[in-house]
């Protein structure tokens, strides 16, 4: 029974990862499950210098999902490089670093230096978040400049370079097509999609930052579908997430065109949710005699 | 120790007045929480409510004959989806819970004269503080007598109990800071001392207590939601002089003025 | 306490209107709520001719929500015409009569058709079904296309004419001029979201058409969002729905800058939910001491 | 009369094989239903699972002294979201239903004589026939033995009935087809006469009854997912030498003869 994947040269012991911005930088998890089990970690986005992020109001609740606006705090490449990598370097797991910024020479700088650290399998451009502004929706919604950002970063780095799409688009597929044509390895599909939230008592958005990035199992059939648009229109390996909560809803997307599947929100419902999902997924793949799980990608009969 | 666990529901009673008192019994070892430290609890099956819900505890009894792992009591307001699944659910039945979780009210030193201050269904948070500090003075807002929950399922009847009532059905008829004011500065100007006052209630109440000048270490114990309560997520986010503060990790106790009230 | 509002011309007792193909022809639900107390009610997706629709497997459940994939089977304008309109006219209520076409002709044809019969009150056009495949789906997600079809189509009609937009787009901003400037008196925003479900026992689509509509409380947070950019665009009113079980989710969506509510795929959960609704919208404005709803339309604080 | 309306849990008693018998009584008059038609039940005070769910019901017993609306008794197999929930509500609670919906089991004529047939817990929408039909065949096919629900509890325990099941474990070992099968063509070559059967199971067992030569009038119940179920969401429909039918509207029961089977 082969359980590894190969997402555009970043080799994985099995197909489940975790999504970016939900797992923190990997090491807070131990705790709560054994880090060498899963495939790898996808930590929080980076940037080239520490971020604040948005004021308070940053989550809510919405039925089966929930609005973030995080708006990208973390603690920057430098200090992720310096205080977190040594720690990860000690699992037996691949780390993907998932990075920002807000200029494409900021993308470029910022693959590099990811690319040099030791510990750093692969990268994972984030493109598509909804918590940023103006000008830089545009890397993620237009696909000329998606391809212009995707190629810059694509000249920093040797390692596998994954790019993380955003489901605010009308085209998945224009969008995946201009990423590979840019020079991604692999895609990310999806990216929370942009909802809001009021308080009708205080009429005040429940977001600081009034719209956020809605995720969850709500989400799920619309990310299932983009995967599938976006595994037709490119050839590239594509990683699936967006409201996986059981090893079911992870074959869901396998079928639907995925290589790999991310677990994002369903870490904070259960902190050990990654594991019990490969879990689950061995049990489907035992139980319907496949060898290799490789097979079963874009398996869906339609 | 693993912060994710199991547990079991041992009691469930509901009280006339909207709250619901909550016991649990972890299936497995956990760490003894400190008082003002709280747990994210699954609130059912479903996938909507879908996060867990936070919970101060009000007692962690130790493990004994009965409960092997200890139990865990919580007092909760049924305010929304979760908590109203939450107060339906059979005893024998097991949740899901991680905690103990963040940082707790800091050791009163021998020097020092503790103040407990309660507004509302606060009084979850704080009541556990009367166990080690039995003769503190415990002040305790409340906007009506009918909302004071049956403090006997608690085994707390003896506590040093100041209460307030917007509308003077129960005790003192006023604010609970008034009084508070009022018992701190005479206080003050009788044995004198040094003063600390931990509090938890509405967030309004906070803002009243920075505005005033109460000559006393506060602390208080911050309510934002929340996705992981392990901070991760960066969604409980509270503005300090230091900075961002996770309430989940960095709190929910924090020194009152190092919150930055804006807006 | 005044609740009626008025929709591009069309003056409605209350802002409460039921969902294109949520309410069949309206007069099936005569047995389950007092149809003269709701604002109006939009019926079934009309076409020139009768329409079959998509094979079985149209529907299924998903978290919060359910996808469609009914594929507009309708009795035709004429049946409706002649079987339905006599039935609706004993009401005291709005009838708006959501239509599409195939070309830019059918549309224009079934515009007039609807606009001389009895009893039509406005027109809602749409042109956004995830359904429909290929070249049609472009009227709804290329401003230029749906600005010359509007145009069209504005033509043909002196009712108020309502375009429906899809949420399937990068800018809902764009689409909503472009339908103002092609002649909309008012919008509707939104239909539903494209999703698709897989079985992985059978590794089959769950919907024959592959991709459904996906609707109901999961994708009201885009609504939400989609109304509250969709207001700051263009100043025609706006129906907004999208997930509305309550009426405190109606009350978020006319804060957000909705003029009036639709109710769709809560009919389904309970065939009563519009009045309900309603009443639950007095509860809040009798509580907030409102004269005049429309004073609460775009009343977000940000 | 409305057809929607509110009903109270007065028995919810969970088998052993994961079927559960339900009765409730409404809180209104309701119009008695045929059997064939079939309820739509909301499993649950939760958004998720979102939809109503549809069941057929076993029995109505008409109003009386303890039940002034009557009860009605349903047989649920525990499969899902929808119905582990409603497995687990309590006595007591109320559910929203909508009912009686759809086309139930045609009259049978004095000159026919009535076969049923049940799979699994397709037996839950034929078991009431047996009320009108006392001495019908019925035949029950079952994967195995503990897949039988406790008869008891429905006051069906003088059935005319042919077991069989897949294993052995009970009755003829086999397909309740095969059975079917051979007592019509032994009916037809005994006493003769016009066969009528109504069968509700898989739809796999649907398929192999249209391929079978069993010169008689089969009505079938279908299964499809539903949303509204009356006959408006468009969503349930099902292919037939008609046209596209609803089987929430034109059936559940359909003449088998009538149904396209596709792919
Ligand atoms: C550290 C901490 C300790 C807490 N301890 C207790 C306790 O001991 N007893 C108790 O009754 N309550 C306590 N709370 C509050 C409790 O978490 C909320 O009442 C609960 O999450 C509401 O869940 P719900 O699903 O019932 O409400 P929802 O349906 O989610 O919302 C109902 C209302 O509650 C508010 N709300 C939602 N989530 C939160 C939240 N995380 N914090 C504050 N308000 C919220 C919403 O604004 C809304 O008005 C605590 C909160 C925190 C952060
Ligand atoms: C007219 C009619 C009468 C029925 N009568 C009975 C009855 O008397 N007793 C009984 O136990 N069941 C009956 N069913 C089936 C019952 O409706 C489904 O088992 C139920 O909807 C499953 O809900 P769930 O939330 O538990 O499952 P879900 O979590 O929704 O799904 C679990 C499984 O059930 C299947 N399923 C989901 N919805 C339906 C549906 N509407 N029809 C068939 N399969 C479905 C899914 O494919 C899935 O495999 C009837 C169905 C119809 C259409
Ligand atoms: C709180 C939160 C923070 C996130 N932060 C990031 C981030 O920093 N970079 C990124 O690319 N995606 C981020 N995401 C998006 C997730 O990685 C994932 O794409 C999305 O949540 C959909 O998956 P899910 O429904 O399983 O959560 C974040 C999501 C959440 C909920
Ligand atoms: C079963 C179903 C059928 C629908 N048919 C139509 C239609 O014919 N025309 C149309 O414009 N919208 C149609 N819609 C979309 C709804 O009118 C509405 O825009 C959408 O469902 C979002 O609202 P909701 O979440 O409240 O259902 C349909 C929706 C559903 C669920
Ligand atoms: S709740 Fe996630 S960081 Fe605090
Ligand atoms: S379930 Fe809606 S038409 Fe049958």
């Amino acid at each position: 029974m082969n359980l590894s994947v190969n997402i555009g040269g970043l080799e994985l012991k099995n197909p489940v990862v975790t999504a970016s911005g939900t797992f923190g930088y990997g090491v807070e998890y131990a705790e709560f499950l054994d880090l060498n089990l899963i495939g790898a970690i996808t930590v929080k986005g980076l940037s080239l210098r520490p971020a604040k992020g948005n004021p308070p109001g940053r989550v809510w609740e919405t039925p089966c999902g929930m609005l973030n606006a995080i708006g990208l705090q973390n603690i920057g490449i430098d200090a992720f490089i310096k205080d977190k990598l040594p720690e990860l370097r000690k699992y037996d797991t691949k780390i993907i670093a998932n990075f920002f910024g807000d200029t494409i020479e900021e993308y470029v700088e910022a693959a590099a230096a990811l690319s040099a650290a030791d510990g750093v399998h692969a990268l994972e451009m984030n493109i598509s978040c909804p918590n940023k502004q103006a000008g830089w929706i545009a890397f993620g919604t237009d696909p000329a400049l998606t391809e212009k950002v995707v190629t810059a970063a694509r000249r920093a780095t040797k390692l596998p370079l994954i790019v993380k799409l955003s489901p605010n688009v009308t085209s998945i597929a224009d969008m995946a097509r201009a990423a590979v044509n840019g020079g991604a390895d692999a895609l990310s599909v999806i990216n929370t999609i942009t909802g809001m939230a009021i308080d009708i008592e205080t009429r005040r958005p429940r977001l600081s930052n009034i719209v956020g990035g809605l995720s969850g199992p709500a989400i799920r059939p619309i990310a299932v579908r983009m995967v599938f648009q976006a595994a037709k229109a490119v050839t590239v390996p594509i990683i699936g997430m967006g409201g996986i909560m059981t090893g079911g809803d992870a074959i869901e997307f396998i079928l639907a065109g995925a290589s790999a599947v991310a677990i994002g929100t369903a870490n904070f419902v259960n902190p050990a949710a990654s594991v019990e999902v490969l879990d689950s997924i061995k049990d489907y793949i035992v139980r319907n005699r496949i060898d290799d799980i490789n097979t079963l990608v874009g398996g869906i009969i339609c | 120790m693993n912060r994710l666990f199991t547990a079991e529901i041992v009691r469930n009673d509901p009280m006339d007045n909207g709250y619901f008192a909550l016991q649990v019994t972890p299936d497995v070892e956990i760490s003894e929480p400190d008082i003002g430290q709280f747990f994210m609890i699954k609130t059912g099956e479903s996938i909507d409510p879908l996060l867990l819900r936070p919970f101060s505890f009000v007692d962690f009894i130790p493990p004994n004959d009965k409960y092997p792992n200890g139990s865990l009591m919580f007092l909760i307001g049924a305010v929304g989806k979760g908590t109203n699944i939450l107060k339906h659910l059979a005893v024998g039945m097991r949740l899901s819970v991680i905690g103990p979780l963040g940082q707790g009210f800091p050791p009163v030193a021998s020097d020092e004269i503790l103040f407990i201050v309660a507004g509302g269904i606060g009084i979850a948070s704080v009541l556990g503080l009367t166990n080690v500090n039995p003769n503190t003075p415990f002040f305790y807002g409340v906007r009506t007598k009918e909302l004071i929950p049956d403090m006997v399922w608690f085994n707390y009847t003896g506590i040093n109990t100041f209460t307030t009532s917007d509308d003077g059905s129960i005790g003192f008829a006023g604010s609970v800071l008034e009084l508070l004011e009022k018992q701190v500065s005479e206080f003050k100007r009788g044995c004198g001392g040094k003063i600390k006052i931990y509090a938890c209630g509405p967030n309004g109440m906070y803002r009243a207590m920075a505005g005033m000048n109460l000559d006393a270490d506060v602390y208080v114990s911050l309510e934002t939601p929340m996705a992981c309560g392990i901070g991760t997520c960066l969604g409980c986010a509270v503005d300090t002089v230091n900075g961002l503060k996770m309430v989940c990790k960095d709190g929910p106790v924090f020194n009152l003025k190092d919150i930055i009230w804006d807006g």
